[in-house]
């Protein structure tokens, strides 16, 4: 239906005309006209929030609901929610509309330091164990890319800790404690940076037919479903 | 061919047998408190140095800290230093941050920091003339965009609500343009976009902190110069702190850095050559 | 992140839960055991008890997801529960305050003049009211409001993205690209076989050259408008090579990266909960 | 660096239509309108007294004009480059609302830096020779003549702002009352905090609305035209640049412009390419088949369902967490598409893991389809793609445990992962299944090329799917894509040849400008 549809793709191709033409428009206007979009953005992105929140939590709801394999877990999701809402709304008594006080840690940072900031920690550090067992165990040099890839990292990972340094003195003495280190860094000032550069502009190539593909509507999925 | 439970079983021990050594490379290191011998600064690290050391006392430094406990292990020893050299220097830190869950991360050490360095400047630093801390604001790009226009009306108030309007220490500074430096630390996209829709368009210069999973992607802008200097993982954090003379957990934890390398590298030549011989006694068809 | 776990052994499997949790319990003891030795919270009140408890709470955080790496189990999954509802609030907590109260409830509602009123009306009552239009997205039926939203957001980051992906990514990437080799060539030294000319002259022009081939052969990998002649086949060899050792470098930072953070957390539990320094 | 990159041989063209077009040589008018003020006839005559003669500009050359491609905040002053400029001596520029003004002594100097013009191509493009000995100086009138800065928050101001009408009449009381009382925040009563709580607020709004008045006034005063003289200076001595014994005057106005001239090659890049990808895309759409090279890794696609078949095992295909608007993941649904049409065809059971509800329920849709193109509707079973887990950690978990139960012969990873993909791969690699990964997500690519038999690489993975569904808008970017790569080929291969070939040429003496310009034009 047009008003479901065409209109949306109407005003992604407007918005999208005056995100490029104004780039090329040094009149105060354009600056003028940037600021204006770029706060009502910010408010809109606000709202955005309610969203995710929306949808994680219903998704754990559903699943108490339906008693699904292992629902009691979800229950502590709400737990956390509701707590760190709780602590953030409560503000220490003075309300949520207000500031919190300065420089004094609120329940809510509490809340941060101590069970946000350690699990999420943890949780991308459990990988320092997943990537030796894999490293003893499925990083083979199947074929030359494989060969190559292992031997380059190989060389980073030495070349990257001062111990290679030292391994450097005790093999050729004081002269040869930067061996290691520069033969990563040319590894990396070099044929890294040359793949590095021809991905990058590849890629965003790439990025710019998106682009054009989503103002001129031939990408829609991001509309997601529905007519 | 099915793995036998048995072969499954050798392997799950295999498993946790790596894990304890892993584990063990990491702590005994630093429970023994060993720090590695003195080691030189990569030339990225140095660079970025060497900027934040060029600046003049009272220049206003943009310090955007993108990142949140997750890569906090990374980056938070870099914000340290950072900020330890603004302020050693007499420089005025600007503190930004444009993820949510980074901001009492932020807010932290940017507190830790002005507390510290008391005795470098023998007077109380105070927020909003020594410092300011920004805070978070919602937008994305969009904030750059409008920091560029115009930083007071991006950030009419900072952290702590105080207006930004008419701040010491952002007195004439009226967008991104007026500011010679940027660094950012984040651990995703937001290297790039800082990039973008910063240093590109309002030309300033920029330098930047990134977890090592990002570091090599970063070496184009560094060679064509749209980056001034990078701190790159642990290590350039340790860098950091070996030209600040001021050793603090990055250097600390490059010992155990050092041994657990060093440990996954001998898993690795382990475990090839016995693939190779394999292969080449034609025990593994693969 | 789980990892495949072995069939529990059919032999015994009671058996091994009963040793599993014996063990547990006995760990348990000792964490409270050390806990309480390291920071007393009996001994301490105010700002001084919070953090110790904190300190304890976090540590034993950090070992229960380690746990994990033993095999997957409820605590784990408790930890990781807590941990998505805690982000969560938080980051509700953080928009509320840094967003919808900085840019909504205060201009607005506590607006001082009507003239500052009339302002903020003027600036905000459309994208307050997109913002409404955006949280329809949950609704089923009336989701498609939401694109009156998102679509200007969508087309507007797009449009922007065009010219500042040209500037950053192409034009800049470019300039930088065809540069190194003239100036190796031009400021090395010209007496060739001596150090001096190997350091300035003959590595600086090497390396531009290589970079160059580099970039061309991995461009060319990913041109797919031609069949790949003999010629072909081996420029984008050459490509896939400077992929594979860049991949390489990749590869080596990343696992830098985890036991960095791996690191971060063991400090945390010496310095933080131990004490040790 | 910074400014030469930014230019482009097209903004000299941009510039001299744009901005050089509105030079304005008021020498000829109001110059000989103003005489000379009697303070600075003899200083114009001062060189036969001089010890060391002033390089003075000849008045004819020296030019104000509009700077081209900006926001109308600055007139450019420009002049002849001395034979030399002795030390201590240095350029001053006098600013003046009208000729008559300098004769009355009412004018602003500005000491201004000899930059030369053709240090900023930015805004005046590749000069021609003959301009190169041109120095200059940008002036911001408004610097000069500044409008009047609006007050703090006084008991005037709130009078002022009350007779205003921007405030009313108890609101101007209350904004005085509490600014009258200084007393501490503790001693406050709950009334006065408010107060004090409102103030701060109406001075915050009214900062932010005076820094907006003000720049619109500076605009205005930019927008004046201004006369202009430009003298020399050794501290002592003033000489102006003078034509026939007179003072020169000239005069512009500063006004914003509406294109920003060294933008030009950007837009030329951006408008070229957009064509040629649009055009592509047309093609598509008429002629699904458009030339694509095969990719390798399709072969491994179909190799793999083979020996699952020999195998008599099933095939795993696992999605990657992103949702269905990821490119990455539309191409992994096309690539699902093939598989499943083999499985289909060979019997072979497959099984789809996925993360995304709604990717779920696409899969199902392309999985059917297939089985029904393979003729055998009846063999599909809705239940071999399934939602295993809603996030990551728990995806893992499933689709591990069901590999290592299962013994899949293959697996197919497609679409973007995160951190999850050296786990599965990993578990995947230890149940010996042929693996084969495509991704865009390059932190990833280094786990699935030491773990898979074979790995779709970034553009690979959108190359393979447009190669198998023929779907236009993948199918047509990609080729308009591949001519902007043929184009950067040639540009890094010309270029770094030029370039290198005017550095030789440099080494043996000879001029190079054209090759550095040349390849300017690139940046």
């Amino acid at each position: 239906m047009w008003y479901k549809r065409t209109i949306p793709l109407a005003l992604v191709f407007v918005a999208g005309l005056l995100g490029f033409v104004h780039e090329y428009i040094p009149h105060p206007l354009s600056g003028e006209f940037r600021e204006e979009v770029t706060t009502s953005i910010r408010i809109i992105g606000g709202f955005g929030l309610f969203i995710g929140a929306y949808s994680l939590l219903h998704m754990h709801f559903s699943r108490i609901r339906r008693r699904q394999s292992g629902w009691g877990y979800s229950v502590f999701v709400f737990l956390g929610a509701a707590v760190m809402i709780f602590l953030g709304l409560w503000n220490e008594g003075d309300g949520p509309l207000v500031d919190p006080q300065p420089d004094v840690m609120t329940s809510l940072q509490w809340g941060y330091y101590y069970v946000l900031v350690p699990c999420q920690a943890t949780i991308f550090s459990i990988l320092a164990f997943f990537m030796a067992s894999a490293a003893f165990r499925t990083f083979r040099v199947r074929n030359l890319s494989a060969a190559l890839l292992l031997g380059a990292a190989i060389i980073v990972m030495f070349g990257r800790v001062p111990i290679s340094e030292e391994f450097g003195r005790l093999l050729f003495g004081e002269g040869g404690s930067q061996l290691f280190p520069k033969a990563s860094q040319v590894l990396m000032d070099y044929p890294n940076l040359a793949a590095k550069r021809g991905i990058l502009l590849g890629v965003s190539l790439g990025a710019i037919a998106q682009s054009l593909r989503i103002l001129f509507g031939i990408e829609r999925s991001y509309m997601g479903g529905g007519d | 061919m099915a793995i036998p439970p048995s072969e499954l079983r050798r392997l799950a021990i295999t498993r946790h047998v790596i894990y304890v050594l892993v584990a063990a490379a990491v702590v005994v290191p630093l429970a023994l408190g060993l720090t590695p011998g003195k080691f030189e600064a990569t030339p990225y690290s140095h660079k970025l140095f060497d900027k934040v050391n060029s600046l003049p006392p009272g220049t206003r430094v943009l310090l955007s800290f993108d990142f949140d406990p997750g890569t906090e292990a990374e980056l938070l020893p870099m914000g340290a230093a950072l900020l330890r050299h603004c302020f050693r220097n007499r420089l005025v830190p600007l503190v930004m941050t444009n993820i949510p869950s980074g901001v009492d991360l932020a807010r932290k050490i940017v507190k830790e920091a002005a507390d510290r360095s008391e005795p470098d400047w023998g007077r109380k630093q105070t927020s909003g003339v020594d410092y300011v801390f920004l805070g978070y604001r919602p937008g994305d790009v969009n904030l750059l965009l409008n920091m560029g226009e115009n930083l007071k009306g991006a950030f009419q108030n900072d952290y702590y609500g105080k207006p930004t309007e008419d701040m010491p220490a952002l007195k004439d500074i009226r967008s991104l343009k007026d500011l010679p430096l940027v660094i950012d630390l984040a651990a995703s996209a937001w290297v790039e976009l800082w990039i973008v829709y910063g240093a590109d368009r309002f030309n300033f210069a920029y330098g930047a902190g990134v977890t090592a999973v990002m570091g090599p992607d970063m070496y184009p802008f560094l060679q064509s110069g749209q980056m001034v200097g990078m701190l790159n993982g642990l290590r350039g954090a340790a860098d950091y702190e070996v030209l600040l003379e001021k050793l603090d957990r990055g250097t600390f934890g490059m010992m155990s850095q050092s041994v657990a390398h060093v440990l996954v590298i001998v898993l690795v030549l382990a475990a090839n050559a016995r693939f190779v011989y394999r292969r080449l006694t034609g025990r593994e068809k693969d | 992140m789980p990892e495949p776990q072995p069939q529990p052994t059919p032999e015994t499997p009671s058996a091994r839960r009963s040793i599993e949790l014996g063990v547990l319990s006995v760990l348990l003891i000792v964490f409270f055991f050390v806990s309480f030795l390291r920071h007393n919270p009996f001994s301490l009140s105010g700002e001084a008890l919070s953090r110790s408890i904190g300190t304890i709470l976090g540590a034993g955080l950090t070992l229960v997801i380690y746990s994990f790496l033993y095999r997957d189990n409820p605590l784990f999954k408790v930890a990781e529960n807590l941990y998505v509802g805690v982000t969560l609030g938080y980051g509700a907590i953080m928009t509320w305050r840094m967003a919808l109260r900085e840019e909504v409830y205060r201009p607005l509602l506590l607006a001082p003049t009507s003239e500052a009123l009339g302002q903020a009306l003027l600036h905000r009552t459309v994208p307050i009211l997109l913002g409404v239009l955006l949280v329809m997205r949950i609704s089923r039926k009336r989701s498609w409001l939401s694109r009156y939203a998102y679509c200007p957001l969508v087309g507007w980051g797009a449009g922007v993205g065009i010219s500042l992906s040209v500037h950053t990514y192409v034009l800049q990437q470019l300039h930088a690209a065809i540069a190194p080799l003239q100036q190796a060539v031009q400021n090395g030294s010209l007496d060739p076989l001596t150090w001096g000319w190997f350091a300035n002259a003959f590595f600086p022009v090497a390396g531009s050259l290589a970079v160059l081939i580099g970039t061309v052969a991995v461009l060319f990998y990913f041109f797919f408008s031609v069949e790949h002649g003999p010629v072909g086949r081996g420029v984008s060899k050459v490509g896939i090579w400077f992929l594979m050792v860049s991949f390489g470098a990749s590869f080596g930072n990343t696992v830098m990266a985890r036991l960095s953070l791996l690191i971060g957390r063991v400090q945390f539990l010496l310095d933080d909960w131990l004490k040790l320094k | 660096m910074m400014v030469s990159r930014r230019v482009c041989l097209a903004a000299v063209g941009a510039w001299a239509l744009l901005g050089g077009g509105r030079a304005s040589f008021a020498a000829s008018g109001p110059a000989t309108a103003s005489a000379p003020t009697t303070a600075t006839a003899p200083a114009a005559s001062a060189p036969t007294t001089a010890p060391v003669p002033l390089p003075v500009p000849d008045g004819a050359e020296v030019r104000a004009f509009d700077r081209p491609s900006d926001d109308g905040s600055a007139v450019i002053v420009e002049w002849p480059k001395p034979a030399a400029l002795p030390k201590g001596v240095s350029y001053v520029v006098e600013i003046a609302q009208a000729p008559e003004d300098f004769a009355a002594g009412r004018f602003k100097s500005v000491p201004v830096p000899a930059a030369p013009k053709s240090s900023n191509p930015k805004y005046f493009g590749f000069l021609s020779e003959a301009d190169k000995h041109l120095l200059y100086a940008s002036i911001t009138p408004a610097d000069q003549f500044p409008p009047p800065k609006p007050g703090k928050l006084t008991a005037e101001r709130v009078d002022e702002l009350h007779e205003a009408g921007r405030l009313t009449e108890a609101l101007a009381d209350r904004a005085k009352r509490s600014l009258r009382n200084t007393s501490p925040e503790a001693e406050l009563t709950a009334e006065e905090k408010a107060d004090r709580a409102w103030l701060e607020r109406f001075r915050t709004y009214l900062g932010t609305r005076d820094s907006v008045a003000l720049k619109d006034e500076k605009e205005k005063v930019n927008a004046e035209r201004y006369y202009y003289r430009l003298a020399v200076t050794d501290g002592t001595r003033k000489l102006y640049a003078a034509r026939d014994g007179q003072p020169v005057v000239i005069s512009a106005e500063a006004r914003p412009d509406w294109f920003k001239g060294f933008r030009l090659n950007n837009l030329l890049f951006a408008l070229v390419f957009s064509g040629i990808v649009m055009a592509f895309i047309q093609a598509a759409r008429r002629n699904p088949n458009l030339f694509i090279r095969k990719i390798a890794g399709l072969e491994a696609v179909e190799e793999a369902i083979g020996r699952a078949t020999e195998m008599g095992r099933s095939v795993y295909f696992v999605h990657g967490l992103n949702g269905v608007s990821s490119l990455s993941t539309i191409a992994a649904l096309n690539i699902l598409g093939r598989v499943a049409r083999r499985c289909a065809e060979y019997d072979t059971p497959i099984r789809v893991m996925n993360v995304d509800a709604i990717v779920t329920a696409v899969s199902q849709e392309v999985v059917q389809q297939a089985y029904t193109e393979a003729g055998r509707p009846d063999a599909f079973d809705a239940d071999d793609v399934c939602l295993v887990a809603s996030d990551q950690f728990s995806f893992v978990a499933a689709v591990s445990g069901r590999m290592v139960r299962e013994q899949p012969a293959a697996v197919f990873l497609m679409g973007y992962f995160y951190a999850e993909s050296l786990l599965l791969a990993e578990t995947g690699a230890s149940t010996g299944a042929i693996q084969v990964a495509g991704t865009d997500a390059y932190t990833q690519l280094p786990f699935f090329v030491t773990t898979c038999d074979y790995t779709l690489i970034g553009e690979e993975l959108y190359a393979a799917s447009a190669y198998l569904s023929r779907e236009p808008r993948m199918l047509g970017s990609l080729r308009g894509q591949d001519v902007g790569k043929a184009f950067l080929m040639i540009v890094l291969v010309v270029g770094t040849g030029l370039l290198t070939l005017g550095g030789v040429l440099a080494r043996l003496g000879m001029d190079v400008n054209l090759f550095r310009n040349l390849f300017k034009a690139f940046s």
